[in-house]
């Protein structure tokens, strides 16, 4: 087994009121592709809010590289090899999608005092990544982000992550506002990443995504780690019912076929 | 009011003030804005006033307005305020008589000894049953300087107003009106909107413009103490040679006053103001001395090229 | 990059308990209210002028001087306060309360119209100015801040201009006579004024409003998520025209007291409670942006301001630094609120912090 | 065939630059399900925010029970009984869960002048149709929505468009945060609406959810109808195509597998 | 904090903003761009104003009157304006211009130390002021509406008290010599202010800036998200604490041409700024809720601010309507703007919807 790239140990977080995490430890090997299942609320986002630096922990530790870290802001988890797509936002509603793409990194040409950001190359880059991830309607970069469709977000949100590249890549269910063709297209960057050894984390509330890239999964119930397992080792059923909060799908599934009968 | 307390009862009666131990005097004077130039000048006369009673022990309290955005209603509030604070005895200018005359009555009632600075009239303090009048009256001044412009040849004066609606900047420019009047001249008041208040370069430009568009304008004058640079630069930009007075003064003024590029400024000797106010309330208080000259005027003063030496030292030392 | 405490700093870890809002006592409860941030900065200026200005800042007068003037605000920062939760700014309320009391100067002194008319012409004043504010935030996409600054220099032209031409002068007397003075402009023990009563009553309206209809609801939608709440079917026009009206009324009504307190009107008045009003709601937790704040909160951001901008005169402080003092007050008492409302939502919190290295 | 409750003809919107909708014409069935499918930025949610009153259509026209009408607001759409859940938003997150499920259709008790909102039917009511549609964590009113997770924030929207009732439900991308329990959920409830008698637009991404609830289906490809069709009329592969903007899916399928394999 | 919305469950909503530009002709393109609804504005006074004042409002006198006072105005509102497209306000520039002001004439005046010296101390007094600003702004989570307030009150009392225990009064004299006349103070032509060339200065930093460093974009990107800003590892607290900065010594450099025009410093100046500043921005386009603005937007809304509040006086109109004659056009001039904006945006589309304040 690789030396894990991230290890938590007995991670908890506490919003006012909730207990949001309780008690997680798990880690993330190179190469790999960790999926994070989970019901509404189970903790998700929160963890990967802790994995990117936006929420320190309320207790437990985060080890990179087997050196205990704390990260006090997003910088700190970008300095260190994370790049992160939350689960809405990361996007300017108000900017052109070529320095929307660009921001926080922004390409410069000339030299010196004379250095000056590089539009037409950064809205280039920008309109040929998303062409990647197979959005092909966005053809300038000038263009508002604001008035791009959800998916077209998602996938700008996407690409930047991909495009600048990291050790660990985190992606809170990016597939979800994506069509079919779409969530392909990320499915295969995820597996391409993979390949170049980098460790990814990815939430999904779709089965066959997750079955389809995941090497490890983590299930989160109610804030807890509820089962943690290798690929192969449940069955698809299982998996669904895990993902549904530990509650047996079946019994769903039967009335929604009834209705189906009646129509 | 209560007569043993009333000053118009007769020059010396003080006795209701004897027995006061001067460690417990407390004199508290009201005054305008403390970025505002001419109270700055009433203040140093306060604060050089204030050392004697300071020296028998006894306190001096200075209670500035914040701004002139509320005038009348901020100064009765502030005349509570200083009622709280157990006073000997008060001075006030009564800028607003509708809404300050209930509370410094109240004041009066309460047996304190108030004097009116600055601001009102002599009339005005002994309807109040206040101790005398310091100070001058906005439109006599306003007046003088109107009857100066006439009678340097002048027949068309602007009046700049950088705070239109304040009553005292009002009564000024009333003033000049009608003193120009007397050598049959006009003025019109010029007022620049609260956007311009402390920009000199808009005023300056607005009163350029203004000289540009009415070219029969011989004559300008800023009633506001912080118009009188903007003025000047207006004038050299629109190459007016219109006479030109202000306000109160600074060195700058005294100089071109010497130069001749300007006609002359209306002296209220604001420091006198201040001054006579906090001696006249200490020795009233203290010792029971109280003057019989009734209202004492500080002003105004026409300060023009034949009399400006004798300022100058004065404005250096800014008690001018 | 800090380095995490070593493991054995690893600390009491959460009973794993399904995180039902836990049953606290109604301590807990109180220190979770936003207001409570709000109260501790209005305690903080408190005990500071109680320290420096002693028997002066408590006596009677002296608490008469600053509750005369948080009334005052009140009445005008209440809904204006409503006016910011629901994500609009008001800046002509100076405006409009120097044209409400100019307007019942006039009708009722200049003309001699019984007070009564003066009173509804003040307010009719204000319910127009606060009409057109309200039509044209709602009927344009120029932000309120534009609109109701245009309104406020435009209005205190027309105050001008119309005084003098009618009057020929800025300042009007008027005798409120004794029922109207006794209803606006009285002094209750000849300290505390009349206007505590109508700020009262503001408070309770507004604080019916916001917290028990349905246009309460609105209110907070809409400076919520405009679009969202539009969405929903509320009537986001009426609401917002409402709500400026209720506003440019406050002022209104603040003239007209301000008017039979001190006999008479000025055009020059008002322009004060422009940024007060804003800053009290701020100071009260309301938020710039919209979306949320408190009655409560308001008041107590009244009170602070009040307490700060007189608490100096009961002092021996010189008041060359008034303005200073009133500053580093200001800004001691938002942080004041900021720091006491965190570190009141992070006490639920059932595990200490890690130890950081 | 049922009399349409809602006709659209030659309905087209251009947004400053782009043509995102062009000659539209559907019809949508009382007691029927009408799945809107298409490619991320295919003109989707265009179409549903002129059916909801948002925008109003540049060219054609609206007919609702035969007559044509012309929405200037959204408040003109509910007038016609038509509940919208929009992809984003329709949520207020710094107000509670109880305040916000009833935005606009407060709930009041006492009468006259005394008449007051009614917090405490609000917790309750709000709270318990979230429990309806599984989420269970949360378990009071009084909560801020912002700090709800994302499926909860949806699910409190789509909770509410259907607790109030409608002629015509639209649901856009509802599914796509949802776990798959929630999702279940939605989909059951979308059954029950459809067996009431009332109309259902419901766009989504995922082939399953729409197979299992469509009765017709509208395909949209860049901006214009591609393709409609009865349930039954196609097969999964084609609609899997159709709803990828016209692309053969199985090459990128096969990719993926490909790095399944390499795995 | 549990009232802010956390970063995760904020909803993107599409905002639609001016549009995509597409292939078109020059003029297409032209009409399109946000600034042209800003240009229109500026257009509009102008006609009223060549109208109403004729050969006297565009003679040079007439020209160099509105040139003058925009100068001095852009020379803050640009970087005001720059802050405000980061979403913060700046509300401390009057109290920062006339303490670096009575600085500068203290050190040279009072004290009599060279020139250079005076504008130095003035400089690092305005970049002391914004330094603490974004400090204060960026470590706690009080709004800089609230924080720049009270540095305007803390600011203006310090000034306030210092001069006087320093000078004794509120008005220090300075005579700035040849050299710095010529460089700040002087007239070109006798009629136009040298501070047209600094406020040309400020307006290229400020372009070169925006559009075309990293840094232009960082700022973009905090006005319109902050969260998501911070996200991509922007360093948010040092942009800010520059903005801050910048728009301070904007400030300072107006505190200092004016000292050397008027030949002093008076302790009373410079408030009108704090408001004619944001006004400005906000004419020339500029959201109040940050994220969208540009340079030539707030050039031209400083044009149009200068030449509604100066042109009156080429007119004969009377001067008691100023002030409602600038409220008036300042409305129809924003109104203008986004009328035509629409109409511009609208080729057969409806307006863009653009998020109030
Ligand atoms: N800022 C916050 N304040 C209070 N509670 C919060 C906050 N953010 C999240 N929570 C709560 O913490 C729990 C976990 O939320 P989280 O966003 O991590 O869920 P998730 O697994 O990502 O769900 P989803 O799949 O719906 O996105 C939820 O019950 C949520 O209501
Ligand atoms: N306000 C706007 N201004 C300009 N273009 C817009 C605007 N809104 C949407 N568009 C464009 O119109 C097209 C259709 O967008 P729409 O949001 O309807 O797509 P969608 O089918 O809902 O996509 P998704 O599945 O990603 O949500 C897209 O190309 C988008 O970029
Ligand atoms: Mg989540
Ligand atoms: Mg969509």
């Amino acid at each position: 087994m690789a030396e894990p790239l991230l290890k938590l140990t007995n991670v908890g977080k506490s919003y006012a009121g909730t207990d949001a995490l309780a008690d997680i430890t798990l880690q993330v090997e190179p190469g790999k592709v960790l999926c994070l299942l989970g019901d509404n609320g189970a903790g998700k986002s929160t963890l990967i809010k802790i994995l990117s630096g936006f929420h320190t922990p309320t207790t437990g530790t985060v080890e990179i590289d087997g050196q205990p870290v704390v990260f006090h802001s997003p910088r700190d988890a970008s300095a260190n090899g994370i790049a992160t797509v939350h689960q809405y936002g990361g996007t300017f509603p108000l900017m052109t999608v070529g320095r929307s793409f660009f921001v926080g990194v922004e390409p410069t040409k000339g030299w010196g005092p004379f250095k000056r950001f590089d539009k037409a190359t950064a809205n280039e880059i920008s309109v040929r990544e998303l062409k990647g991830l197979g959005i092909t309607r966005i053809n300038d970069g000038n263009r508002l982000v604001g008035g791009m469709s959800g998916g077209e977000r998602q996938s700008l949100a996407i690409a930047r992550a991909v495009y600048f590249g990291a050790k660990l890549l985190i992606l809170d269910e990016p597939t979800a506002a994506l069509g079919v063709k779409e969530a392909s297209h990320v499915l295969r960057i995820i597996m391409q990443a993979r390949r170049k050894g980098i460790a990814v984390v990815f939430v999904t509330h779709n089965v066959l995504h997750a079955m389809t890239v995941g090497d490890n999964f983590a299930v989160l119930i109610h804030g807890r780690l509820a089962d943690s397992f290798a690929k192969g080792e449940r069955t698809r059923e299982e998996i669904t019912d895990l993902m549904a909060g530990g509650e047996a799908m079946a019994e769903l599934e039967a009335e929604i076929a009834q209705y189906e009968q009646d129509a | 009011a209560l007569t043993a307390c009333s000053p118009q009862n007769g020059g010396g009666s003080a006795s209701s003030t004897g027995g006061t131990s001067a460690s417990n005097v407390n004199l508290v004077v009201i005054g305008g804005a403390s970025d505002d130039v001419f109270f700055s000048t009433v203040k140093r006369g306060i604060d050089d006033a204030a050392k004697v009673p300071e020296a028998s022990g006894a306190k001096v309290t200075y209670l500035a307005l914040k701004n002139y955005d509320n005038l009348g209603p901020d100064v009765a509030q502030l005349i509570t305020n200083a009622l709280g604070m157990k006073p000997s005895a008060i001075a006030v200018p009564d800028w607003v008589p509708t809404a300050e005359d209930p509370a410094i009555q109240s004041v009066i009632a309460a047996g304190i000894p108030v004097i009116i600075y600055n601001a009102g009239t002599w009339d005005q303090a002994s309807k109040l049953g206040a101790m005398t009048y310091i100070g001058t009256d906005e439109y006599l001044a306003g007046k003088a300087a109107g009857e100066a412009l006439g009678k340097a040849g002048s027949k068309n004066a602007s009046c700049v107003n950088t705070v239109p609606g304040s009553t005292n900047l009002e009564d000024r420019c009333s003033g000049v009106k009608d003193g120009i009047a007397e050598t049959g001249g006009t003025s019109s008041e010029l007022a620049l909107p609260a956007t311009s208040f402390g920009n000199a370069t808009a005023v300056t430009q607005a009163i350029k413009s203004n000289l540009q568009q009415n070219t029969s304008i011989d004559a300008v004058i800023t009633v506001g103490g912080s118009d009188s640079e903007a003025a000047f630069a207006a004038l050299t930009q629109a190459n007016s040679t219109a006479k030109f007075i202000t306000f109160g003064n600074s060195t700058t003024v005294d100089a071109r006053i010497q130069a001749g590029t300007q006609l002359a400024f209306i002296d209220q000797q604001p420091y006198a103001q201040g001054f006579y106010s906090v001696s006249a309330l200490w020795q009233y208080v203290a010792y029971g001395l109280e003057l019989p000259t009734k209202p004492i005027l500080t002003g105004p003063a026409v300060i023009t090229k034949d009399n400006v030496a004798a300022v100058i030292s004065g404005s250096a030392a800014g008690v001018r | 990059m800090a380095i995490a405490a070593s493991p054995g700093v690893q600390v009491t870890k959460p009973v794993a308990a399904p995180p039902a809002p836990r049953t606290q006592s109604s301590f807990g409860r109180l220190t979770r209210r936003p207001e409570t941030g709000a109260l501790a900065g209005t305690v903080l200026v408190f005990v500071i002028f109680t320290v420096l200005g002693g028997s002066n800042f408590i006596s009677i007068g002296g608490v008469a001087s600053w509750l005369n003037v948080a009334a005052e605000l009140a009445i005008i920062a209440l809904p204006v306060g409503l006016l910011m939760i629901a994500g609009e700014l008001d800046l002509s309320v100076g405006s409009v309360l120097a044209a409400s009391s100019m307007t019942m100067a006039i009708v009722s002194g200049t003309y001699g119209a019984p007070m009564i008319v003066g009173i509804v012409a003040a307010l009719a004043v204000g319910a127009a100015a606060g009409f057109i504010n309200g039509l044209i935030v709602s009927r344009t996409n120029v932000p309120s801040f534009v609109v109701t600054l245009g309104m406020n220099f435009g209005l205190a032209g027309i105050t001008l201009g119309l005084s003098r031409l009618i009057t020929g002068t800025t300042n009007v007397p008027l005798d409120p006579g004794p029922f109207f003075k006794g209803l606006f402009g009285s002094l209750i023990g000849g300290q505390f004024e009349v206007a505590i009563f109508w700020a009262l009553g503001v408070a309770l309206l507004i604080v019916w409003l916001l917290q028990m209809t349905p246009f309460g609801n609105w209110v907070f939608a809409i400076g919520g998520d405009k679009e969202s709440a539009r969405a929903t079917g509320i009537p986001v026009t009426r609401v917002k025209i409402s709500l400026f009206m209720m506003s440019a009324l406050g002022a209104s009504l603040v003239g007209i007291i301000q008017t039979c307190l001190y006999n008479g009107a000025q055009t020059s008045t008002g322009q004060s409670f422009v940024f007060n009003s804003i800053i009290a709601a701020v100071i009260g937790g309301v938020l710039l942006t919209g979306g949320y704040g408190s009655v409560p909160g308001i008041i107590l951001g009244t009170l602070t301001f009040a307490i700060v901008s007189q608490g100096i005169y009961t002092t021996s402080l010189s008041s060359d630094w008034a303005s200073f003092i009133l500053g580093a007050l200001l800004l001691a008492a938002v942080l004041m609120n900021n720091t006491f409302r965190k570190l009141a939502l992070s006490s639920g919190v059932r595990a200490p912090k890690i130890k950081k290295a």
